[in-house]
């Protein structure tokens, strides 16, 4: 038990020291979602419309984006190396790798969409569905991501690689999660669509660390 | 082949192939407490694939490696025996050398101690440089950090893939009488390297890998 | 040298003259097929009724689509025996079989879009079955890019099975959901008009064409897969056997 | 039989550029990977005769 | 001069080997583009409507996730060191790379574009006016974005830095890019916008090879 | 302190700081065709700075150097007459080695013949892997692609930091030839390295630098 304190530790600490790279994603994505604005003009009604699906694709390529630096320092250095020989459960230190991950390029996003979405004019009980579905989501997206990245270890271009894989394996996240909005403001109510966020967090949960963990053992060969 | 009860590590008829190159084939050997592995050759020969090999990281094209009679694949007691380190150096360039050496143990299992780690840098010469980054500290001294662990970590088998390189002589020194000690204490040490390195404890012995 | 364990290099040598043996029967018979669909497209099916002759894309589209699903699916299936059972001949037919799956996928959305042009006035919708159609290409693109980018074709044939099985477990979750997500906003504007009443003989025509699609996709990965055994095995004596032979 | 002509044929009720480009296209490319195919192991086999060539030189020596 | 055929030829063998590299940018702008309808919902009507904006903030972000790549591998491999003490002018050097980094990144979104445009439903004219804002435009943000590149060389987060210096100088580029395709639907014409592209152009072509080559040499101090 | 004629590279009163630490000062010598310069001292005591220093990579804190009389600084003809090899292999993984020198020969503005390089590989012992992208090849092969340049190139000034690392004895031998051979042709060498390397031809300078 104590490698996942030690992997958490350690992994917090990078990211502190290496700030800007949590800063990037951040700011990654405020300014996608700035952007967009200045590109199809201001008018308000439309941007009301397009709000939730530019802050979740946003959310979505800020993510994806974060992915190639999940393990590739680790690689690079010869860490990875180490903890694939480490006697304790590989699937534990890939889970605790993601947890921080989440923590340091998620759990951001989260916390900053309530503002970027009221740029949007998106208010009220919709801003609140908007904030809980990024919630749900951007962990799947991270759990997901780490299999991309996993594969892609090491590869000529791996950054497209991973987008690649990834991608088709996001959709899912972001059609329920930008789904999820435009359910409550038309008034279906968004629990349905919430409760679906979440069944995809538990799967991905169970599932993932064990891919990832194999994964790594085959990209180190 | 009788297996000793001594000989705890024992590998054989290890085969190599790199692309469409055939590396070696059929190597094999055991090794007992207080034994040294020499594995000498050109480069390029394969020996830092041997010694991947070795510590489970590449799968031998054929034969087996077994620590005390187990296969060493999923072995766990195996992992927490050794210390391997390549010609990578496994170190954050943003971590200073103490918290370094900190997470590279914790993450092996055991927790060093302030005062032990502070100990350990003044034996490899990294002395007031504990607290600077790692980035800023010079090619050997990088080496250095790298090497602490095997100061403070108790482990019976090391396989070192090239250790000194780069390490100026009294560094070398240092490291020689390291390696002796861990023979003299029944440890095994399984090594490459380009230099001459004469240690006088340990029963040496040696494998030689033709390009 | 004689240690190395080459029983389990054995298969792929018997399978290369099988599969050689098999070869020209499969390709064949796919000409033949597409001969007759062809003509049935053509020349027996009616015009019909409310699309005209414009519907006739129908019988390259469908086929081409049922393919694309079909040989991911059973692409995903040799790659996991080859991940569970170190078998390195089902990874080669997997491997073999993913660019003609591709193909197949890329044929149905352009036909598609051919097809939709007239019909709908756009060459592109956002409808559901269009989008899962997109989104299983880039699954597809997917397994064949990181099999490319890997030299090591041990290492290839492994991360391949891994993002194959990992696609496979989604391909109907990203189904699902991108229906619903069409049929939530969806209004009555625009929805794949299904042919009315599929009259006999175009279904047979459809059914024809799919069979000619089968069999050309089992002689191409045949041919493929014989390329991917010489590739691998280059060093090997049995192929250098096999050049003396040729010689 | 559907058409009365073979003009009437090529024009597809309207829509021959859309019926012809689906078909022609699919068929180009199947065609292309046919030929792809051929190609690829025209490379191979060049290449397995160079290995040869050098192996047996080696065997020489 | 014959610097420049080296350079260039290595860097055109390297885009090569790394293919995905380039496929990197041009998959990315291919995602963020067919991403938005799955965020924002299939309305061909609001589609339409944002078309232009989507592909030319892609094109932006697109292009700016590939400036890393300008300088970053030959300065971690030792490179540009030697590029620095090479007896060349340091401003051929710089313009070579550039031109090399438009072919592998800009030209290709340029000639995606009117099949992406297609999907959004931008037609005819429109999409004349949005290739051609797209073809006078990438050049002008990989000549710009190779300064931003340039000074944060080596820098912690890098990416995050990088941003911020070029988004500014971006935005003119993307309100006048996005503006024409806006401005020939409505009948006014893209004359005026495509100009001024162009008179940009000019700029960036004169002064940032001088103030690259002195940013590098800045950041390898 | 008078200019010889025949001094080519004179350095003065060099004096280096990085972070808070001077690490040294009041370093100077000259350098005249048919010289080597080895530079000494323990790991981290400023060896790989000092050589960046006098490529004209790193600013010194005090002091100059010049060439034929002009300071190094936007001096062409230095970095027309200088090859510097560091720590950082300066080659591309995904190149090969024969891609990589003709690049790097190219960049530097000369070109390198196919045959001279296919030469040049031949006697550095990396016949057959010309073609294998850089990243497969061995720590010591790495090396030596880099080091092929100095193979094929005629520049007269060469400095070199810790060159012969990770090569084995072959590699060695073959480059102490080379060194004395461009010693005796009126090159000049500037060098670190913790192994011994005893040259027999050129006049040996030495500068050491303490800790
Ligand atoms: C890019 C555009 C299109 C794509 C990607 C596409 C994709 C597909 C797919 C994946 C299928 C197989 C579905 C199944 O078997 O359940 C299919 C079947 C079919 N498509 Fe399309 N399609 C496109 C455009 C069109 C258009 C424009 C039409 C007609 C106006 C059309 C008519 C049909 C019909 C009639 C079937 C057979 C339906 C069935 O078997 O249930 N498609 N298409
Ligand atoms: N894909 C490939 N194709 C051909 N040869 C390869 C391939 N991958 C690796 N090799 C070869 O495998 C060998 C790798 O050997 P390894 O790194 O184990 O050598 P080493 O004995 O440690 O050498 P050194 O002393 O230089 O560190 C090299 O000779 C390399 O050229
Ligand atoms: N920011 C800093 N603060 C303190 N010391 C620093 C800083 N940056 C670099 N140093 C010190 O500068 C020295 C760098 O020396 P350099 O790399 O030139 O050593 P070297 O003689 O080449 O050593 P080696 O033989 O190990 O390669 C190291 O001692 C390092 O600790
Ligand atoms: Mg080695
Ligand atoms: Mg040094």
């Amino acid at each position: 038990m104590s490698i996942v304190f030690w992997v958490i530790k350690r992994d917090l600490l990078l990211a502190m020291r290496r700030k800007s790279d949590v800063l990037t994603t951040l700011f990654f994505f405020v300014i996608v979602t700035s952007l967009f604005p200045l590109g199809v003009g201001p008018e308000p009604q439309l941007l009301k419309a397009i709000g939730p699906g530019v802050l979740w694709v946003g959310a979505l390529l800020a993510t994806m984006l974060s992915l190639g630096r999940m393990f590739a320092a680790d690689h690079a250095d010869g860490t990875l190396e180490q903890m694939l020989i480490c006697p304790e459960s590989l699937s534990l230190i890939v889970l605790s790798k993601v947890v921080v991950h989440w923590l340091a390029t998620g759990l951001p996003l989260v916390l900053m969409s309530p503002l970027l979405g009221l740029q949007f004019g998106i208010e009220g009980e919709a801003l609140r569905v908007l904030t809980l579905s990024l919630l749900l989501g951007t962990p799947v997206l991270s759990l997901v991501g780490a299999i991309g990245a996993s594969l892609t270890l090491g590869l000529r271009g791996g950054g497209v690689l991973v987008s690649l894989l990834v991608l088709p394996l996001y959709i899912p996240v972001l059609i329920f999660g930008a789904g999820a909005v435009d359910a409550s403001t038309s008034g279906i109510g968004a629990q349905g669509h919430l409760s679906l966020l979440g069944a995809l967090l538990v799967l991905a949960l169970l599932a993932t660390p064990k891919a990832v963990a194999s994964a790594l053992r085959i990209s180190l060969e | 082949m009788v297996l000793t009860a001594e000989s705890m590590l024992e590998a054989t008829e290890l085969a190599c192939m790199r692309g469409d190159r055939i590396l070696f084939t059929d190597v094999g050997f055991r090794l007992a407490p207080g034994e040294f592995l020499h594995v000498r050759g050109p480069n390029g020969s394969g020996k830092s694939s041997l010694l991947r090999m070795l510590s489970g990281l590449l799968l031998p094209e054929a034969g087996t490696v077994t620590w005390q009679g187990r296969n060493i694949k999923n072995n766990e007691e195996y992992h927490r025996a050794l210390i391997y380190l390549g010609h990578l150096n496994g170190i954050k360039e943003e971590l200073s050398a103490m918290e370094n050496l900190k997470i590279t143990c914790g993450l092996a299992g055991f927790d060093v101690e302030e005062k032990d780690a502070l100990d350990a840098f003044e034996r490899i010469g990294l002395f007031g440089r504990e607290h600077l980054p790692t980035k800023v500290l010079s090619q050997g001294q990088r080496r250095r950090v790298m090497l602490s662990r095997l100061l403070v970590a108790q482990t019976p088998l090391w396989i070192l893939d090239e250790p000194i390189v780069a390490l100026d002589t009294d560094a070398i020194g240092l490291m020689r009488s390291l390696f002796e000690l861990h023979l003299e204490n029944g440890g095994m040490l399984i090594m490459t390297t380009h230099q001459e390195l004469e240690l006088s404890a340990g029963i040496y012995k040696e494998i030689r890998l033709t390009s | 040298m004689s240690k190395i364990n080459w029983y389990k290099y054995s298969a792929p040598v018997t399978f290369y003259g099988l599969a050689g043996k098999m070869f020209p029967g499969f390709a064949i018979l796919s000409a033949i097929l597409f001969a007759i669909g062809l003509y049935i497209s053509f020349f027996v099916a009616p015009t019909d009724a409310t699309q005209g002759d414009a519907y006739r894309i129908i019988f390259i589209h469908v086929p081409a689509a049922w393919m694309s699903m079909f040989i991911y699916v059973v692409m995903a299936a040799y790659a996991g025996i080859g991940l569970a059972f170190n078998t390195r001949l089902s990874a080669m037919m997997a491997q073999a079989l993913a660019p003609t799956g591709a193909l197949f996928c890329f044929i149905a959305l352009f036909t598609g879009s051919f097809w939709g042009k007239p019909m709908w006035g756009a060459w592109w919708v956002w409808d559901a079955r269009l989008t899962s159609q997109l989104i299983l290409f880039f699954l597809y693109v997917g397994f064949i890019s990181l099999q490319a980018a890997i030299d090591d074709p041990r290492r290839s044939d492994r991360a391949g099975a891994l993002i194959a099985l990992v696609g496979v477990i989604n391909v109907p979750i990203i189904y699902f959901s991108v229906k619903w997500w069409n049929t939530l906003h969806q209004g009555a504007s625009i929805s794949l008009t299904k042919a009315p009443s599929m009259a006999h003989t175009m279904l047979l025509g459809m059914l024809i064409m799919a069979l000619a699609c089968w069999m050309y996709t089992i002689a191409v990965a045949l041919y493929r897969v014989r390329l991917i055994i010489l590739e691998r095995e280059r060093n090997s004596t049995w192929v250098s056997d096999l050049m003396k032979e040729m010689k | 039989m559907n058409w009365g002509s073979f003009s009437a044929f090529l024009h597809m009720g309207g829509y021959a550029f859309y019926v012809w480009s689906s078909f022609g296209l699919s068929f180009a490319l199947l065609a292309f990977e046919l030929v792809q195919l051929s190609l690829r192991k025209r490379t191979l086999l060049k290449r397995l005769g160079q290995i040869q060539k050098l192996n047996e030189h080696r065997g020489n020596k």
